[in-house]
């Protein structure tokens, strides 16, 4: 029997009344979301709004992956953290917020760090992957891994006072490679430990990435691929890109792709998989 | 021939921190891979290796000309035409 | 002494170093902000995410009003709120996750319904108020109480896919009187509870409007008086649109108004002060 | 003269639920007053008066032209010139 096809018990009825009324969401889309599986990985500025608002809407499990614990200086903008839970997994602390929102999605925390060893084998149990991450290292394994496991990928990123966002590997559209084949020099990437972040701005762009993997997991209107928005805090402007397709000569998602595993990332892009305060002097 | 130049993500710290530059270019035959020599002779300020790399931007660092991915446009080939925008975005990895 | 001058201590320090380093902002801008006081009126989807943010960023402190409890129905969009704490007051609710994030900002609930007799003396204690209601009556009344106080009002709504925000009675700007003198009829009024919305919609309005009360308190940017922001989330579309000036005729905010005190928004509208079910049968 | 017609906030409901509307006007003189009037005739299935109050939009819809408040061109009086966007937008309450 298809799993879409489960009519609504009660209390689904009641929790997600005001999305079932909208026509072209409806129980269908209910259905489907609650049949979808979502991985995000990083539990920072942009997983905590995508993990609470995608736990709200319903969507069925939910994989959270971080091997970090909370730190003071992340509550500016990581707001399903707690002062309580400062030294805690992030993962685990998310978790803990979303179960209280909505205890009938199932949770999976990672307390891992995404290494070329396990990706696959964690990506392959999810239908939707989100980047939340923090580093150029994580985001090149990611968009490899999801193109070998033929995954959507939901991209989104924040440094000061602006966001981007994007869909990677989706209909036709182009991986993170197709854009950018070679890595940046490694001292040209900015983080937000060096570079300062506005906390709200990840907020946006983490609660565009939950819109996405929604609109994804639902067949509602239009995904961001083959588009990158790009988000101004400071004038309050948003602006959307067109972007290349797919490239047929792709590394990884081309046609004749000649990275067919997963490689040592932080070798690749010169820079550690991580975005640790570096014992600069701040103020 | 006027055209507008606009650097974000962090490209605008390489030309003095100011996002839009309006400009007008001599003569009337301008490729963006002459543009691109233009713009490091001209308006980046220091470390022209963090703009330009060989004869192309550096990885990290999108075009867009007039909200395209310059890549659908002939990338280093396309010729300018008056009023143009070109938008050198470098991509944030920040979350 | 100027209350912007004091130093901050260390735990501010270390709790807001990913914004402090910011250039634009700074502890200039930390300061303001934690001298600034900001009314939240409504706390329903888009009091949630407006209330997280303001105060992980530091806001001094967050006035929280909402006469109604926590409904099951309300989880999908409105964040703070948890499954254990349905029947509970909604200024209370949000007060408490918010706490848990920043115990350093000073929380105000409201458990009152905003009307005319207590709305001026309520905002004569903020700096700035963010209408986060969800009906006409409500929105009129907060607008004429924002201009005869002379606080800026930042404007947020959402319904079904599409959300809208602007700054209203700001630098020249219009009020929502200026847009709107005359009410709409009642029929052509839609409600979330009747036309449905996508959780993640006032999701993203409610971080917008925290920005924009973020931004006028430190003084960042450019704020968005004198233009109207549409979002298409099925789209994925953003797309700000150039409004007039305040007008000399309005009745509020003219230059010889006739509107001195607040009225009876109820009769003035012919609607009620809420966005309660009205008994439809949903499915 | 082709313009376009847009319906948006719910005031798409108004016109089978289509956002866009791209439509060709016969003749060259076409001020908003006659447009109302002529998207009442030719677009309003039913219900009129959820769209026209006398000879203007009822209240709650705002009318952009070109991304500009009308009040700031004229209102009732612009002239629309070939490629004009006109968008009718219904101002939304819920939160
Ligand atoms: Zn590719
Ligand atoms: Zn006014």
């Amino acid at each position: 029997p298809d799993k879409h096809q489960h009519p609504l018990n009660h209390r689904e009825v009641a929790r997600y009344s005001r999305q079932l009324i909208l026509p072209e969401f409806g129980p269908e889309g209910q259905r489907k979301l609650s049949s979808t599986s979502v991985l995000i990985v990083g539990c920072g500025g942009l997983g905590c709004p995508a993990a609470i608002y995608l736990a709200a809407a319903g969507v069925g499990r939910l994989g959270l992956i971080d091997y970090d614990t909370v730190e003071l200086n992340n509550l500016h903008r990581q707001i399903l953290h707690t002062e309580g839970r400062v030294g805690v997994a992030k993962a685990v602390s998310i978790a803990l917020s979303v179960k209280a929102l909505n205890s009938h999605v199932e949770l999976v925390p990672y307390e891992v760090v995404l290494t070329s060893q396990v990706a696959l084998t964690i990506i392959s149990k999810y239908d939707i992957v989100l980047d939340c991450t923090d580093n150029v290292a994580t985001r090149y394994l990611l968009n490899d891994a999801c193109v070998l496991g033929n995954k959507p990928l939901v991209s989104g990123s924040a440094l000061r006072y602006e966001g981007q966002l994007t869909v990677y590997h989706h209909n036709g559209g182009p991986c993170f490679r197709c854009l950018h084949p070679k890595p940046p020099p490694p001292e040209t990437v900015t983080n937000c430990s060096d570079g300062g972040v506005l906390g709200v701005v990840p907020g946006m762009i983490g609660c565009l990435q939950a819109l996405e993997a929604i609109k994804l997991a639902s067949g509602l209107g239009t995904p961001l691929s083959r588009k990158l928005l790009l988000f101004d805090a400071l004038q309050g402007t948003f602006r959307t890109v067109k972007l290349r397709g797919g490239r047929s000569d792709c590394e990884v998602c081309g046609e004749t792709p000649t990275i067919t595993k997963l490689i040592d990332y932080e070798q690749f892009c010169g820079a550690a998989a991580t975005d640790k305060e570096k014992g600069v002097q701040l103020l | 021939m006027k055209v507008t130049l606009e650097f974000r993500g962090g490209a605008e710290l390489l030309v003095n921190g100011v996002a839009q530059h309006p400009v007008d270019l001599d003569g009337c035959k301008w490729t963006v891979a002459r543009l691109l020599t233009w713009i490091q002779d001209n308006l980046i300020q220091e470390r022209p290796e963090l703009f330009l790399q060989g004869d192309s931007v550096r990885p990290g660092i999108l075009v867009l000309i007039n909200d395209t991915d310059w890549e659908l446009l002939g990338e280093l080939d396309y010729e300018l035409v008056e009023n143009d925008n070109v938008l050198f975005i470098s991509t944030l990895h920040g979350g």
